[in-house]
């Protein structure tokens, strides 16, 4: 199998692709996003385990552009979010040229070895190893250690609190939260040119340093999310809070299913979740 | 703003157990309340000109009305102060009746209510914008689909009007299965003796535009403005110059390459035809598929005895535009196939019955065009495997209908009565023969109906056995009909020489891509589907498309007829006025946010909402937003609950003015 | 149907076809006896209940010939199962 | 817990925010009073179009505006006046439903049903059962407290009053 | 592929050659069949006839030994057990009470979800395709009444047959084998099944019905897949016979024995000669097809 960087100068030369979406390594030795477009570039191109970003949020950048396919390096997990904007008609499967990566699971801190307590949870539930799909596909799976599930837990005590417990918990979270919006920023799925917190004619969510602006936020994002979210946990890994958001997309996620059977970015054909409906969609909650 | 609450007592009604007088005082401490009173009849002329005068006087430029439910006087009041000069869409009532005097005892607990509501009114009103009701012009021109008797009688209503229509019929001719039908229940009296006069007053009718041989292609615009492309079939004839003498056609060669549709396959026709003595218009055309000349360029025989030089072979389809303000769907139906499984089709198909298998079991429009004086056999009742006269001839109802495990659950609702219709016929024609029916119920609900029913049995003694057929197979010439009468609880078998199957009705195959080309629904047969069962049976859910005759329902003629006159009637209706006046309650978006995920598009109903490229000037694309088609909203704001960036909102329940109603609650 | 037949063995009413119910009862005792069926041991149970000795005795002999009797018991190991099953059946009557 | 927001005399009330479409449930509620139909006072409705209108951020900010419980009732699946805005709404709050029990704000405080607008009866039994499921449950002051600014910790020994 | 393999009773006596050729042809096809081990009867029409429970439980102990074996898929080529299979697994499925009470009874947890399937499905999933290129002998000559019987397309619900009134599924599978089918009215009415020996009269009656109208449509064969119709119209047709003498004998094949002859497999190990109705007849209408070099 070809390495990352003969493939990519081949696209480029060969014009499979106008421009590629990847990662590079700054001097810390992390891993950034990247975009090139000359075949010079594609030397700087790399890719290990310190490749956290999910790349599929830059694509908006290149909505409405017309000459040349878009390359991008993908993991099996940001995939899906690419799988998804097809679904939403965000992008066009034959405007890209996907470069998927056999992954072997990345960090959690960059600045900390590869291990199993440094790596992300998304790893343990995986859809693949392999991309789901691609138009070529890089790099050797090595086999690692999968890490515990801690959200699974967390996910779990909360279930498990009364209602007002509950609510206690999310609000000693977001009390934290500073509004910063890196979580919407970071989410390949928050695609909206002005987003309904910047809405002021009128206000959706006050501005205001209260638990329940912050509540407001959060349940609207995580709703905006709902049956969307494909579960990079990007938003976990930016927010400077440490406020686990990917819970909330995680049980919306999980509901999506239980309900509906449905999963976002499985299927680039598949109707979307919000947008479509059964007559048959259960109800037994309305009298 | 300078915003006038008015509280009226409706006499006791309100005031019983609300203290409007306290209310009225209560609101003129409102922010933004300039006036406030209370009055025992507001929706009296004097409680009406205490409106306008406050208006006059304190110089209001919106109202709030406590009074009874919006569904009620909501009119009269933005009525009143229209008139004095203040935009009925800046008038809100608050409904201190229905929702609060009438249900409550407890005058504290419902004086605080009061308030309560005239708040959130008050509030609500701060948000309201003057609007004018949306005006479309009306093209006062109507599109019938389908010449059968629906689209006949149709089309004739609505051109007796006085307004232009155009008629497409698929067929070279219009006539429809009526005009395949021997007699008519419950009087026999001769079918097309009664249709082909509609039929050639359509062809003559000034103002009908008959497009025989064509079908609707696509459909754009909306409610009063449509722009239809239809598609002209091509006839190989020139139309203007064919007299219809019908040389060509008896001259034509192929005639047995062929079978008749219209004779339902028990007749053959030539390669250049025109489907029946009476059609209209009386134009033959050829069919490519048979003639040789489109094999192999030989014949052309037509063309040479045609005196006007007709024949055009090289004519091609032609698409022709017609704009129309109102589209009638009359599409009608055709039999369940009840032979093999078609393949993806939803009916199972009666292989049992050996329909195609064995010559002498047909369908009802088969027996029609037998019992048929224009028939292949001239009216005699003749079975086609051998042209002998049938002495023992079985009918069996519900063939398909209410049959789940064959795929239709519905009953066909007119196979009851023709078939004793069959059974008539039959027995006129060959008296010492016997006939038997099977059927599960007898459903004989219309005008004389049942009688004529009992006239088969008493008068004409057909036998009637309650129970289904299992099997029929054919032993010596005879068909054995294998059932069970479920009454006397035993098998019967019955030798028969003709079996009559009276299959179900089931929309024409096509129906459902028709519906996706106009927007409507269809049920889950393709049966177009109408906006209510009971209050709007002919509109659908798509303004100024109406539907007739069986393309909605199993039906006979006479419900077919009275239904095209409905429909007919709707079409005047809109086209009473030169516009088209709608409340403005529509969705309008904000390009400048939209981001174009078009999730609203998702969820309109309507397919009111369409994509809009903006782009630069030099024409480069900038974004792709959606846009609301105003003509085709209906404001219920599926779409602005959708929007995750609230790019797209429903004037009139704007988010603003919900929110408004939402925060005066603090204050409950 | 079947519910039928089967209460009215349960109230011991007489069957209006004893034959048939022969036919049955040596068709399960085989089976209860040796998990699968016997022909030969079902045959010969079956003609002393109806006493019809004589009835098929032509087919016999070709029937051996054939191979199509097998004469010596199937061996089924989990007759304890079986057994357990007809119990239950037999005696709670559900 | 009542007796800190209230004094022992007065008894709590609820307060109720119910989204209602206008073609069933608003009508069904006016034929509940034109039959004289006796029913708790608590609720208050707004009036939308149809529950498709019915964005979830209204019951949320419904909470906000001191609501103790909320109501959303529509047209019966089939019966939407606009043929689908409600089965649309559905399946959003099968979602959002999960999202705010999940969140911490108890089912018990969140109703939904289909009141048509021949129901009367119904509307009534729906306002006077949910009217008493929240008088049970209390006075919101949970969701209350969350209005008060974040305090920040240098700021507690100055001791802000809240 | 494996399949699991149920015989049933009959294929250790009356319906020898049932076994034999399905053996043979799967041979052929190169399908293994893991024979269900120490399996039992189904209990057949005289335990659902006496006893509800019977009939739920004789079956439902083969299903759990199969559980057991790690078969997931069981081949039932009789028609009667698979049918008593299939209902015994459908009523535990549907019904909580009587899977607990079987449970019980065998002392073990019950998976309903096994696949079960006759010798028509088995057929139809290896396709006409797979069928057509182990075709060796040419059987163009041979005209087959293709006979289902009651138990393969009733109850609809079980028997899950292509057409419940009309079906095809089977001649599909023999003109794979390049015979004929004939158009015939009997391919679904009852042989009189279990009454073989109660009531042979019966059986008699109607096998002969069956038989008439197969040899009047032209059949030289009638193809079943029970080894219960099979015995009514092979080994009662003596007693028709003997009913009406000069009438010529049709012979009444397995569905596996006539694709086992297409096959060119060996008659004799197919079983062939252990009917009662002598096929030699037929057998010299089957040619060995001329090959043809592409």
């Amino acid at each position: 199998m070809n390495g990352l960087n003969e493939v990519c100068r081949e696209a480029i030369s060969g014009n499979k692709a106008a421009l590629i979406i990847g990662y590079t390594e700054d001097k810390h030795h992390h891993l950034k996003p990247f975009i090139a477009h000359t075949e010079a570039d594609t030397d700087k191109l790399t890719y290990n385990h310190n490749a956290v970003n999910n790349l599929a949020v830059y694509l908006h950048r290149f909505r409405n552009r017309t000459e040349g396919r878009i390359g991008i390096v993908v993991k099996p997990c940001d995939l899906k979010a690419i799988t998804a904007l097809i679904q939403e008609n965000r992008v066009k499967r034959d405007d890209l040229y996907v470069i998927g990566v056999n992954c072997s699971g990345v960090v959690k801190d960059q600045n900390k070895e590869f291990s199993k307590e440094n790596t992300q949870i998304k790893c343990k539930t995986c859809a693949g190893k392999t991309p789901a799909w691609y138009d070529v596909v890089v790099e050797e799976s090595v086999e690692f250690e999968l890490p515990e599930d801690n959200n699974a837990l967390l996910m779990k005590q909360i279930e498990e609190m009364s209602a007002e417990e509950r609510l206690e918990f999310w609000n000693s979270e977001f009390e934290k939260c500073i509004k910063c919006y890196a979580c919407r920023e970071v989410c390949p799925m928050c695609y909206c040119d002005q987003c309904i917190v910047d809405k002021t004619e009128p206000r959706w969510i006050e501005s205001s340093a209260t638990n329940r602006a912050n509540f407001a936020w959060n349940m609207i994002r995580a709703f905006h999310q709902a049956g969307r979210c494909i579960g990079c946990g990007e938003c976990d890994r930016v927010c400077p809070a440490d406020i686990p958001l990917s819970l909330l997309n995680r049980k919306m996620g999980m509901v999506a299913f239980k309900e509906f059977g449905y999963r976002h970015g499985t299927d680039m054909n598949a109707p979307t979740l919000i947008g479509t409906f059964s007559t048959s969609d259960h109800e037994e909650f309305i009298r | 703003m300078r915003i006038g609450v008015f509280v009226c007592h409706c006499g006791e009604n309100i005031g019983r157990t609300v203290d409007c007088h306290a209310v009225a005082e209560a609101c003129a401490h409102f922010p933004g309340v300039a006036h406030s009173e209370d009055y025992k009849y507001m929706c009296s002329d004097p409680g009406q000109n205490l409106i306008k005068q406050a208006i006059r006087e304190k110089g209001l430029d919106a109202v709030v009305v406590g009074s009874c439910s919006p569904h009620m006087h909501e009119k009269t009041f933005r009525k009143a102060c229209a008139d004095a000069g203040v935009n009925p869409y800046m008038v809100e009532i608050a409904n201190l009746r229905e929702h609060c005097s009438w249900i409550h005892d407890d005058i504290k607990a419902g004086t605080r209510k009061s308030i309560d509501l005239m708040r959130f009114a008050v509030e609500k009103v701060k948000f309201n914008v003057p609007l004018s009701p949306i005006r479309v012009p009306v093209t006062k021109r109507t599109l019938v689909i389908g010449g059968g008797i629906s689209g006949i009688q149709a089309a004739l209503d609505v051109a007796n009007a006085g307004y232009e229509v155009v008629l497409v019929e698929k067929e070279p001719s219009i006539g429809g299965h009526m005009s395949q039908l021997s007699e008519t229940f419950p009087t026999l009296d001769c079918s097309q003796c009664i249709l082909t006069p509609r039929m050639v007053e359509v062809y003559q009718h000034p103002k009908i535009k008959l497009m025989s041989y064509s079908e609707v292609e696509k459909v754009d615009g909306f409610i009063g403005n449509f722009t239809v492309t239809i598609r002209k079939k091509a006839k190989s004839i020139k139309e203007e110059f064919c007299t219809g003498c019908g040389l060509c056609a008896q001259k034509c060669p192929i005639k047995k390459k062929a079978l008749s549709e219209f004779d339902e396959g028990l007749s053959f026709r030539s390669a250049m035809y025109v489907p029946f003595p009476q059609a209209v218009p009386n134009i033959p055309v050829i069919d490519r598929e048979v003639c040789t000349y489109f094999k192999n360029g030989k014949c052309a025989l037509c063309k040479s005895v045609c005196g006007r030089d007709a024949i055009d072979f090289d004519q091609q389809d032609r698409f022709v535009k017609e704009e129309v303000g109102a589209i009638i769907v009359a599409t009608g139906y055709k039999l369940y196939t009840i032979d093999k499984k078609p393949e993806g089709s939803i009916y199972k198909g009666y292989g049992e019955y050996g329909y195609g298998k064995y010559k002498d079991v047909i369908d009802g429009l088969q027996f029609e065009r037998i019992a048929s004086a224009s028939g292949p056999t001239s009216g005699e009742i003749l079975r086609p495997s051998d042209n002998k006269e049938p002495q023992k001839i079985v009918f069996i109802q519900c063939v398909g209908s209410r049959d789940e495990s064959k795929g239709i659950s519905y009953c066909s609702k007119i196979c009851c009565m023709y078939t004793a219709k069959h059974a008539m016929l039959y027995k006129h024609k060959v008296h010492h023969g016997e006939a038997y029916v099977f059927y599960m119920d007898i459903r004989s609900g219309g005008k004389n109906y049942e009688e004529f029913v009992r006239r088969a049995i008493e008068e004409d003694h057909v036998k009637y056995i309650r129970g289904r057929v299992s099997k029929i197979y054919e032993e010596d010439g005879k068909l054995i009909v294998r059932g069970e009468d479920t009454i006397a609880g035993m098998p019967v078998t019955i030798d028969a020489d003709l079996v009559v199957l009276a299959t179900a009705m089931v929309p024409q195959p096509e129906a459902s891509v028709l519906a996706q080309t106009l927007g409507v629904s269809y049920d889950k047969y393709g049966y177009f589907q109408e906006v209510h069962p009971k209050l709007r049976p002919v509109e659908t859910a798509t303004g100024g498309i109406f539907l007739a005759g069986a393309c909605h329902s199993p039906r006979d003629i006479p419900e077919c007829v009275s239904m095209a006159s409905a429909a007919a009637a709707k079409t005047m209706v809109l086209f009473g006025s030169d516009m088209l006046e709608r409340e403005p309650v529509v969705a309008e978006v904000d390009p400048s946010t939209c981001a174009g995920c078009f999730y609203c598009k998702k969820v309109c109903a309507y397919n009111a909402i369409d994509i809009n490229e903006i782009r630069d000037r030099k024409g480069q694309l900038q974004k792709v937003v959606a846009h609301v088609n105003s003509g085709l909203c209906q404001g219920c704001g599926t779409c602005n609950a959708t929007c995750p960036s609230k790019s797209i909102e429903l004037i009139g329940f704007r988010d603003d003015q919900i929110f408004a109603q939402i925060n005066a609650f603090a204050e409950v | 149907m079947d519910a039928l037949r089967e209460l009215a063995i349960e109230y011991g009413i007489k069957p209006p076809d004893p034959d048939g119910m022969a036919f049955h009862r040596s068709f399960l005792n085989q089976i209860k006896n040796f998990g699968r069926s016997y022909e030969i041991g079902f045959l010969l149970e079956y003609k002393l209940k109806t006493r019809h000795f004589f009835q098929d005795l032509d087919l016999a002999p070709v029937t051996l010939i054939k191979g199509k009797l097998g004469l010596l018991p199937p061996k089924v190991k989990g007759k304890k199962s079986i057994r357990k099953i007809f119990a239950e059946a037999e005696g709670g009557k559900a | 817990m009542l007796l800190q927001r209230y004094n022992m005399e007065e008894k709590f009330e609820p307060k109720i925010a119910a989204f209602v479409c206008n073609w069933c449930t608003y009508t069904g509620a006016d034929l509940a009073g034109t039959s004289r139909l006796k029913q708790q006072p608590n609720a208050r409705l707004i009036r939308v179009p149809c529950t498709g209108r019915i964005d979830p951020v209204f019951i949320i900010k419904a909470f906000e505006s001191g609501a103790d419980g909320v109501l959303v009732s529509g047209c019966h699946p089939g019966d939407c006046h606009y043929n689908a805005g409600n089965f649309h709404a559905r399946r959003r709050w099968i979602m959002f439903r999960e999202l705010l029990e999940f969140a911490g704000i108890d089912s018990s405080r969140l109703h939904f049903s289909w009141v048509s607008a021949s129901e009367g009866k119904k509307w009534v039994d729906v306002i006077d059962g949910v009217t008493e499921t929240v008088r049970k449950k209390g006075p919101f002051d949970q969701y209350r407290k969350m209005s008060r600014k974040i305090e920040l910790p240098e700021l507690e020994e100055e001791g802000v009053e809240i | 592929m494996n399949l699991g393999y149920y015989p049933g009773c009959s294929a250790e006596g009356t319906g020898k050659e049932a076994d034999l050729s399905l053996k043979e042809v799967f041979k052929v096809l190169d399908i293994g069949l893991d024979e269900l081990e120490d399996w039992s009867c189904c209990g057949a029409t005289s335990a659902h006839v006496t006893s509800h429970l019977l009939s739920v439980a004789l079956p439902a102990r083969n299903l759990l030994l199969a559980q057991k074996q790690g078969l997931n898929e069981l081949l039932a080529p009789c028609a009667a057990c698979y049918s008593r299979l299939v209902s015994s697994q459908k009523e535990m499925r549907l019904d909580e009470k009587t899977r607990m009470r079987v449970e019980e009874l065998l002392e073990d947890k019950m998976n309903t979800g096994m696949k079960i399937c006759n010798l028509l499905q088995v057929f139809e999933e290896i396709g006409p395709e797979k069928l057509k290129d182990h075709i060796t002998a040419d059987l163009k000559n041979l005209k087959v009444a293709c006979y289902y019987g009651c138990l393969l397309v009733r109850p609809a619900d079980i028997a899950l047959a292509d057409d419940v009134e009309d079906p095809h599924s089977m001649e599909a599978i023999v003109e794979a084998t390049g015979a004929k089918t004939v158009n015939w009215n009997f391919k679904t009415e009852c042989c009189g099944a279990a009454h073989s020996i109660a009531h042979t009269d019966i059986v008699v009656k109607l096998s002969k019905k069956i038989l008439d109208d197969a040899i009047k449509r032209g059949a030289d064969v009638i193809a079943v897949a029970c080894p219960m119709c099979h015995s009514n119209l092979d080994m009662r047709q003596i007693a028709i016979i003997d009913q009406d003498k000069g009438r010529n004998p049709i012979p009444v094949l397995y569905l596996t024995e006539l694709i086992g002859l297409a096959m060119g497999i060996d008659p004799a190990a197919l079983g062939i000669n252990s009917h009662y109705i002598d096929v030699k007849p037929i057998l010299s209408k089957i040619t060995k097809r001329e090959v043809v070099c592409a």
